[in-house]
């Protein structure tokens, strides 16, 4: 007889319904205690069929619908579509259609790390902070509306530019919207990040190596949180990217902490690349017009975007009708919900709603 | 003003003298006294509840800047009785595979122990109505007995998270018991008794607080944990165990959960107020209405701390009490005792 | 005419339900201000769920912010988002979980009636099929304000019964 | 970007080898993994991250075909062995598009059913509304 006592494992559903599983991903685990001691993942309880869908959809029917994959950052999802359809059909985009892309999509992406934030510190019970987080939010989505015309699944940018100019008196809102976030961000950054407690439930807890995370296909802030410099917005520019001065925030802890931290160092990039979009944004048309029942030429395109969860990629193929022959998303969510198994034994249950909480996930974007 | 600081005390004299000249057994006069005892604190007991639970949302909404309940009445004053209400007229399931006895049993012994707590605390000069010589060491034991009731439903709900809940329970409200049970003893040791009402007189001139403060702060670490409140709410933590202990019980006999918690709340903070701060101790204004205020004032104090703070971790805090709270509980015994000495050494020096 | 003899014999049958019809209406009142949602969200809808439990818009104010995270506790479950083949026999199980009375409420077009994937192979067209619903929200997502008002909706047809049985026989 | 092709097309065999070889150059993820139903065989393209070269970042392609062999499943050899992040992108090929990935573990469903008929993605794949949750309830409705 050793001199621990006998324990006996037994298996846990963490989900599909859980207040902590960020909609319906469920975890299989086997507990001894309250440590894991093996998880595995089952997915697909939001599978929708979309790649099957886009099959019988014209183009452009079906870019709405991308925009409900990663429904908290409907405009990126657009935007790479768009780009994916631009590369197929070689239409050009007019300049300050890709400067309002930037806007749009910068902005949705602070919305989406709010929303990110907020989930991350109500899986710790810090509700406080998640109201905090929502009401920021809630100001960009006012912006957001104010130009696109939706608070959520964003349908503006398209193939050839985008729909709508901004509306009057836009960057005198952007401005008091921005003043306010910071000053929010500040008081979340105090309540949250230096709080002990909160630094106890997250530093060290979930590490994530950068190999780990390279072999699994990780990608944004999840993967730069581990050390990796990882941004196409600067590694292969699109857009305007280049002509805009910002940083790509890394962390090298690759921990709960850092993969959340670094969510709040982006937003600050976010808010200085609007800034300095707004303010050279160039007079021109909006969007190239393409015909109604456009043709593309037989082929394929990928199309790649620094979304908010990592790099989405869109893979059209072509047959010359007026409908994807294929139309397959690449999901950022997708590769780093994978890693969960790897990370997952050792850790408390407590340990693990945190780190699934910092990783981000949208069920959408994974399930499709 | 003395007559309205003895109002309850006259109320109960004249009572008393009525049945008196009625002609009833004094057997018979204790008994209905007590009965009387009895309905007045299930009727405090209530509506603290009541208020608690709407203080505590409206509170919450104040630091979130929401508004919180106020459609219900005035100010949504009714909110929670419309909630106990519809509570009460729910659907009472019992799951299949429950352990009957220990499942339905748990939710009544967790709000008896509640009620019985209630029956300990100092309301005012003379105005306990329990009125026990170590008292502070029986309220100390009974509380603990909440424990019982909720493994009991941790285990009987055949339901791993509550299972969880129920075994997190016992780890936690029993370590964190020492610490609790140490930092009264430097009040004990300074009063010299184990009355709450002799411990709210000793306060008379300076509270306890202010002598006590180490014991101060271990005492309202502690009581959170006993009472799994945030930051330590770890039995019911609602994004890790769904709803813990009492994930499986719906309508009254989840109420009555969720009443002995808020009950349980004001109890505690009483004691603290008993304790640290001076009871019914007070200038002007009348012994229970200090009481009730200092009372209200620890509530809020527990409230702001779950409102501020993030869930800990489990095995964070245990280490918390057994490496900081417990040694720091016992060297403050150390230095009352020390205090004690050496302030009865220089009075009599002085002399 | 044959339906209100049905009706008078059903009558003097429930008297004892009629004696207390007046305690009835007092419990209809407080479960009209006290609607405790299960806290279960499938997709995009449930983003904005949580939004109108936010600061700006503040469900609390009715009292209806209670998430409660066991369906064991809860009143109502909002069905946000698309209900898929995978996820119906949980959420029917989870609709059987919680204790009577119990209502749902479908938000969102998919919700609805599948949405823009009704034509999909693994998406339930409305959860309906599924189970009985009290109210609808229509939008892609509904705005919070839409939400509020469905509540809203939803506890005056428990404030007075006859709304949700003259929809039933309209 | 570096120079030279960005794609290149291998035999079925070579596959594995190949995605060794690129491996071990140190700069590549795997990416992504698309089948696409041709009228006469499935064709996957491997996409990889290449994260090499001054800080810049493309990507490298690697297509692969699976020939339709009348009833057959069509299979591919598996690239767990390589790639960790080959486990759920395989599985996904193989629950959507139905090609078979031989030399791994644990090759089931993950995101339709697991009682699941057919592929959805292929060609042939007819998308039939059956409720079969709704249906097997005791009279339908409730």
């Amino acid at each position: 007889m050793s001199d621990t006592l006998e324990t006996q494992e037994y298996s846990l559903n963490l989900g599909p319904q859980h207040p902590s599983t960020h909609g319906v991903y469920h975890a299989r685990l086997r507990l001894d205690g309250e440590t894991i001691v093996s998880c595995e993942n089952v997915i697909g309880y939001l599978h929708r069929g979309m790649e099957k869908l886009a099959e019988s959809r014209t183009y452009a029917q079906f870019a709405p619908f991308t925009s409900r994959f990663d429904y908290l950052s409907g405009a990126l999802n657009t935007w790479g579509y768009a780009m994916a359809l631009e590369k197929l059909g070689g239409v050009a985009v007019p300049e300050r259609a890709e400067y309002l892309r930037v806007i749009v999509g910068e902005l949705q992406r602070i919305a989406s790390h709010l929303v990110m934030l907020a989930s991350m510190v109500i899986d710790l019970n810090a509700v406080t902070g998640w109201m905090y987080a929502f009401t920021a939010r809630e100001g960009i989505l006012d912006l957001l509306e104010a130009v696109t015309g939706s608070r959520m699944t964003i349908n503006y940018i398209v193939a050839g530019g985008v729909i709508e100019d901004l509306p009057s008196e836009f960057e005198s809102k952007v401005k008091r919207t921005f003043e306010d976030l910071r000053s929010r961000l500040a008081d979340f950054d105090r309540l949250v990040s230096g709080n002990e407690i909160f630094q106890g439930r997250t530093k060290g807890i979930g590490v994530i190596e950068s190999g780990t995370a390279l072999e699994f296909g990780m990608t944004g802030p999840n993967l730069r949180a581990s050390g990796v410099g990882l941004d196409l917005r600067k590694d292969a520019p699109y857009s305007v990217y280049d002509r805009i001065d910002f940083e790509v925030p890394i962390l090298r802890g690759g921990d709960t902490f850092d993969r959340y931290y670094i969510h709040l160092l982006e937003i600050h990039q976010s808010v200085r690349i609007v800034e300095q979009a707004l303010d050279g944004l160039p007079s021109g048309p909006l969007r190239t017009k393409l015909p109604k029942a456009w043709k593309p030429a037989a082929g394929e395109a990928f199309g790649t975007i620094e979304s908010t969860r990592g790099i989405q990629g869109y893979h059209i193929v072509s047959d010359g009708s007026e409908r994807p022959y294929r139309m397959h998303l690449r999901s950022p969510a997708f590769a780093n919900i994978a890693i969960v198994p790897e990370i997952a034994p050792g850790l408390t249950i407590q340990d693990f709603v945190a780190t699934l909480a910092s990783l981000d996930i949208v069920l959408g974007e994974i399930d499709r | 003003m003395q007559t309205l600081n003895d109002l309850f005390l006259i109320v109960s004299g004249l009572l008393r003298g009525a049945m008196g000249s009625w002609g009833f057994a004094p057997g018979l006069t204790d008994a209905i006294m007590a009965l009387v005892s009895f309905v007045a604190i299930a009727a405090l007991v209530t509506v603290n509840i009541i208020v608690i639970l709407w203080v505590d949302r409206r509170f919450a909404a104040f630091f979130q800047e929401r508004l919180g309940p106020n459609r219900v009445g005035p100010f949504g004053l009714l909110q929670s009785i419309n909630d106990a209400v519809k509570l009460i007229g729910k659907e009472s399931i019992m799951p299949a595979a429950v352990d009957k006895r220990v499942y339905k049993f748990a939710p009544v012994l967790i709000f008896t122990v509640t009620i019985v707590l209630y029956g300990f605390l100092p309301y005012g000069k003379g105005l306990a109505p329990i009125d026990m010589g170590a008292g502070l060491l029986f309220f100390v034991a009974v509380s603990s007995t909440s424990t019982i009731a909720i493994l009991m439903a941790g285990w009987g709900s055949n339901n791993k998270y509550s299972l969880l809940g129920g075994m997190r329970t016992v780890a936690q409200v029993i370590s964190y018991e020492i610490p609790l049970a140490f930092s009264m003893i430097g009040v004990v040791m300074l009063s010299g008794s184990m009355n709450l009402g002799s411990i709210s007189a000793a306060q008379h001139t300076l509270w306890n607080i202010i002598l006590q403060p180490i014991a101060f702060f271990v005492f309202i670490v502690a009581s959170l944990a006993e009472l799994t409140r945030s930051p330590f709410d770890m039995t019911e933590a609602e994004q890790e165990l769904i709803a813990g202990y009492h994930t499986e019980y719906s309508g009254m006999r989840f109420a009555l959960f969720f009443m002995a918690e808020y009950a349980n709340l004001f109890s505690v903070a009483a004691l603290g107020a008993t304790l640290f701060l001076g009871g019914w101790e007070g200038p002007l204004l009348p012994g229970y209405l200090w009481f009730i205020g200092k009372t209200w004032a620890m509530v809020l104090v527990i409230l702001w701390l779950r409102w501020s703070f993030p869930r800990a971790r489990v095995d964070k805090m245990m280490k918390f009490n057994w490496k900081v709270l417990i040694p720091l509980s016992i060297a403050n015994i150390l230095l009352t005792g020390v205090g004690i000495k050496l302030y009865q050494y220089f009075s009599t020096v002085g002399r | 005419m044959e339906l209100a003899e049905r009706d008078v014999e059903e009558l003097k049958n429930n008297a004892i339900y009629i004696a207390f019809s007046s305690v009835e209406k007092g419990l209809d009142f407080c479960r009209s201000n006290s609607i405790w949602p299960v806290a279960f969200g499938l997709a995009c809808c449930a983003i904005e769920m949580m939004a109108a439990g936010g600061a700006r818009y503040d469900l609390s104010r009715f009292g209806f912010e209670v998430f409660r995270p066991s369906p064991r506790q809860a009143d109502l479950m909002i069905v946000a988002g698309t209900v898929t083949d995978k996820m119906a026999p949980l959420l029917r199980r989870l609709y059987d979980q919680m204790p009577e009375p119990k209502y749902v409420m479908a938000m969102g077009s998919c919700a609805i009636c599948g949405g823009p994937f009704a034509d999909s192979y693994s998406v339930v067209e409305g959860v309906d099929k599924i189970v009985p619903v009290d109210v609808y929200v229509p939008g892609c997502p509904p705005r919070p304000e839409a939400l509020i008002d469905a509540f809203l909706k939803l506890r005056a047809k428990l404030r007075s019964p006859a709304i949700a049985k003259a929809k039933l026989h309209a | 970007m570096r120079e030279g092709a960005r794609e290149i097309a291998v035999s079925a065999a070579e596959l594995v080898a190949t995605m060794a070889a690129l491996k071990a150059l140190g700069d590549f993820i795997l990416f992504d993994i698309v089948a696409v139903d041709r009228p006469e065989r499935y064709e996957l393209t491997y996409r990889l991250l290449d994260r090499g070269g001054e800080g810049r970042v493309g990507f490298f392609t690697v297509r692969v075909s699976a020939e339709k062999s009348g009833a057959d499943e069509p299979s591919l050899p598996s690239l767990v062995g390589v790639w960790k992040a080959a486990d759920v992108l395989e599985r996904e090929v193989w629950d959507l598009m139905g090609i078979r990935f031989e030399g791994r573990a644990g090759l089931k469903r993950i995101l339709c059913m697991d009682d699941f008929e057919g592929h959805p993605l292929r060609k042939d794949f007819v998308v039939r509304r059956t409720p079969r949750f709704a249906e097997a309830q005791e009279g339908g409705r409730p």
